[in-house]
């Protein structure tokens, strides 16, 4: 069982890496079978931001799977946080926000599970977040940083982070952790089928989290040809030798957003915010069994939602390209 | 809205914050007051004043009625002058690119630190907020302006926990605990612009809202206020301003 | 006059950025005028590497000029820094690398001015150059790296660098001090007029050092509308606020290759290696008169490096858009 | 071309270190025979295996007669999967994920160090070379195969200056030195195929080429090799090998 706290040795690190298949081979499965790739206790890294390009397929397989013990950690958490709470596959995150957004006000979910004990909610910046991931992906135990000095969330991490006077300017300094994920779990709109992945838009923390992580699991909106990769090299963001499975599943995010091709389905995170509001654990057991217990697909998953929610938020969706 | 005026609360608080800032500053704003805001300072004074979003956006083209619903989706990157990834717009604070950041604040002390983290012992916590997001890296490193309702509950002696550093305890606890820049510039509320002493690091009042007494801020204040010696009386909205701000949220949905 | 082996405190850091014009403006000027942006004794970092998207008529413009003691850094060096040694514009470099290129064999210039004293070429390593710039770009006074240790080129940098045992995991680590440059020369494919870059293909250390120095000299084969920037922002790599000069320069990398625009002059390299290897101070004194003293513009220097270099470069730039 | 064979040194030294790359690999390699060499292993029996390139590329197809004059050009680039800031691709070495450095060298010693910095005093260089480039940081962080012609004046005692650390002083000094993992692995030339003892990291001869003798490569030594208990005789290029190489390098630009 992985120890998020721990900085993985340098040597334990290169020999998982190496000990990895990264030929240019095929690695297409289904949902299904990218879920028997993670295992209980494993830490793992969430793409996307908040409610964008989170990769909600995926979430919904591993609770369907009946993970348990997973670290989980993300920029942002959003309403995937919750329903990894509530699922009971993981009762530790680590993220620098958590609730379902702004307009929602504070989780209910998330404050049942953390004020009752329930859970662990361990608190760091969100540049922080970003450096602790970048740090894993260059090979490097630690980076230094001018943040999360003199706060609380500085003490809270005290344990887990060092502070430094610089040696060639007598600054203070925070060093702040290497995160090596066991998983990385990432939605895109294409890769090929040996893993490159194109991201448009934001990026958030997504390159970084493939780099550092020791397994990566891309869903994707689609497969495309390696030709189109070449054409256009420069736009591929995640490189096939860092990707273990590619899953194609169109709306792989919903109810949150995908870049240029939906915007979150507003009305039904509205629903379930109001659901989880007026009882965090009922409610969200109640969503759980209707969202991610009976439908037997992902497509099924989707005919819940409905068709009206995935127009409206389709055609928001591609407005990002209007002029 | 109140009765003696024609605008909300969160309508003041969106005109006196945008009047704050300069043209060509750079400013690190989240949703909500904190862009409507900025995105109004563009329009009426501040015609090359640059905004960044969190999730990586600089120079973004608000749609009127399309307001994002955290600064983490694509509705923050429309006509946008480039998008990046989240660690690297962080790093433009830390390499002092930005002049302002620019927030919401749920409870604030009197040397301008922020909580919203926990209520209550954060051990035992009563209510576990959502926490910092970017919130620690803005306060650590660069000049804040917070805008948020004046109300007792939210403006304590000292916050239940530290999220985004102020001045920490005030006098130079801030640069000694390695934070040797930026800090809290002004805290906007619905009653009055708070400014810091320059030794005490103490919260003052610079000056207060058209109608609104000293009286009225020390009793929505914990703790107690110190008043500048030359105390201003800012000028309320000017219906051009009110305007903009109404064609940018025209749902109310953060002015209500 | 700057001190390359010395970190910038952070305060200064932070003042000289602050004083920066930052806001959107136009900036469109001259070569000659985007010259006089560049001080005597400055740190010039130079964008591109080897062969490819070197500011070379930045560079014509700067050797015009008559600029002195510049300290120029580089990731590699090619013949650009030849002609910063023979023009006398720079008696000292910092890079990785530095001859022609390897076909041309050692870079007899570069020879004659290290050999006999007149100049200093600080060696670094490749990854060292761009965590250096990435550390200034980041605002940290230092990153810390796994390579220029044991070697003799770490112990001639010794006194530049720290070793340090980690406080996580007790590995060993060399600390490579931040290079904050006082004037980055970077050439694109495209910018708008108030600096907002795209990038083709390899990016090179481009981004980092726009974002490490004090000032950004930005020279552009096209300058383009910031409505078409804005149409694709995640394919900006220089944002506009870190830009102090855009001007417009066809062919600005010329006898270099610009990405997908024009490749290498190969003839003309080949005649001027020719040159200067049987004499490395008159060969080089010549074409110095030839192609940067006698032609009043850049124009008049694309002129006499000739119309079918011109075509046939440009033919073999266009060639990597071939499927 | 040798006398006695219808292939040049250059084309020997491309073949051999082909045949000891493997399917599935990572390699980053240089221009010149690192190159022909990557690409005709991909071509005859490693088909996924993978070539990086300092200057950013990941997974390059390399036009035949077009081959890039360094590693930082855009001939670099056909086809690639990924192109990437260098720094980045050079991280990757750092990182773990590359299995393979592949370059040429100047002058080595009976550690594996190599030099490609100063002949001579380094104060007082009688040479400037042009340096490491990424040398120092390949050879620091993976394990790696140098092809070069093997020459007295290149193979030496102690090199001058250690650009690209091997084994330093052998045993455990290159780790001691902080280097934990890489290491020179193979040192491919036109005479034979050398390896480094587990123990004293002292180069050592695995392989002869056809038709060289033990006596040969010593002479072409400029210290003590040591020879394998069981040395092999390597087989001659196939045509299909050499078909291969010339199709890449039509006008033998590394391999006259």
């Amino acid at each position: 069982m992985s120890n998020s706290a721990k900085v993985k040795p340098y040597l334990e690190l290169r020999a998982e890496t190496q000990a990895r298949e990264r030929g240019l081979k095929e690695k297409v499965m289904s949902l299904e079978e990218a879920a028997t790739l993670i295992n209980d206790g494993d830490h793992v890294a969430i793409g996307g931001c908040t409610m964008s390009r989170t990769p909600m397929a995926m979430i919904w397989s591993l609770i369907r799977a009946g993970k348990k013990d997973l670290i989980a950690s993300r920029s942002i958490m959003s309403s995937e946080g919750d329903l990894l709470f509530a699922s009971g596959i993981s009762k530790h995150v680590i993220t620098s926000w958590f609730s379902q957004g702004i307009v929602w006000g504070v989780s209910k979910v998330m404050r049942h599970h953390v004020e009752g004990g329930h859970a662990k909610f361990d608190e760091w910046s969100h540049m922080s977040m970003g450096l602790r991931y970048r740090a894993g992906a260059m090979g490097v135990p630690f980076l230094p940083s001018r943040s999360m000095m003199g706060s609380d969330v500085g003490e809270r991490c005290r344990e887990e982070t060092r502070q430094m006077s610089c040696p060639f300017t007598g600054e203070s300094l925070t060093l702040l952790p290497a995160l090596n994920p066991d998983v990385a779990i990432i939605h895109v709109q294409r890769a090929d089928a040996y893993g490159n992945a194109q991201i448009d838009g934001l990026q958030f923390m997504d390159p970084d989290i493939a780099m550092a992580a020791n397994k990566v699991i891309l869903t994707t909106e689609r497969i495309i040809d390696n030709a189109q990769i070449r054409r256009v090299p420069d736009r591929t963001r995640i490189p096939f030798f860092t990707v273990d499975a590619v899953v194609e599943v169109p709306f792989g995010c919903a109810p949150h957003e995908c870049y240029g091709t939906y915007e979150p389905f507003f009305d039904h995170m509205g629903q379930y915010a109001k659901q989880v509001s007026l009882d965090p654990v009922a409610g969200a057991a109640d969503y759980l069994r209707h969202y991610y217990e009976e439908p037997a697909t992902w497509e099924a998953y989707l005919e819940r939602v409905g068709t009206a929610e995935i127009l409206d938020a389709s055609r928001r969706g591609r407005s990002v390209y209007d002029d | 809205m109140t009765e003696a005026s024609n605008y909300t609360a969160s309508e003041l608080l969106a005109v006196m914050s945008a009047r704050l800032l300069l043209d060509g500053q750079i400013v690190f704003a989240g949703v909500g007051i904190p862009l409507l805001a900025a995105t109004l300072a563009q329009r009426v004074h501040a015609p090359s004043l640059t905004i960044l979003f969190e999730g990586g956006v600089i120079g973004p083209f608000i749609v009127p009625g399309e307001l994002p619903p955290s600064t983490n989706e694509q509705r923050c990157t429309r006509k946008a002058n480039m998008v990046l990834p989240i660690t690297d717009v962080m790093l433009l604070l830390q390499r002092g690119y930005i002049d302002i950041g620019f927030m919401g604040g749920a409870q604030i002390d009197r040397y301008g630190n922020l909580n919203s983290s926990f209520i209550g012992d954060p051990e035992q916590p009563k209510i576990r907020l959502p926490g910092t997001g970017g919130g620690n890296d803005i306060s650590s490193l660069t000049n804040m302006i917070v805008a948020m309702k004046h109300e007792k509950r939210r403006f304590v002696p000292k916050v239940d926990f530290i999220t985004s550093p102020g001045f920490l305890d005030g006098g130079t606890s801030r640069s000694d605990a390695g934070l040797v820049s930026g800090g809290m510039f002004r805290v906007v509320t619905d009653l009055a612009i708070m400014g810091f002493d320059e030794q005490s690091k103490e919260m003052k009042v610079l000056s207060l809202h058209n109608g609104v007494s000293s009286e009225q801020v020390q009793d929505n204040t914990g703790f107690d206020l110190a008043f500048d010696d030359t105390v201003q009386t800012t000028q309320p909205p000017e219906p051009e301003e009110l305007a903009v701000v109404r064609e940018l949220d025209p749902e109310s949905l953060y002015t209500a």
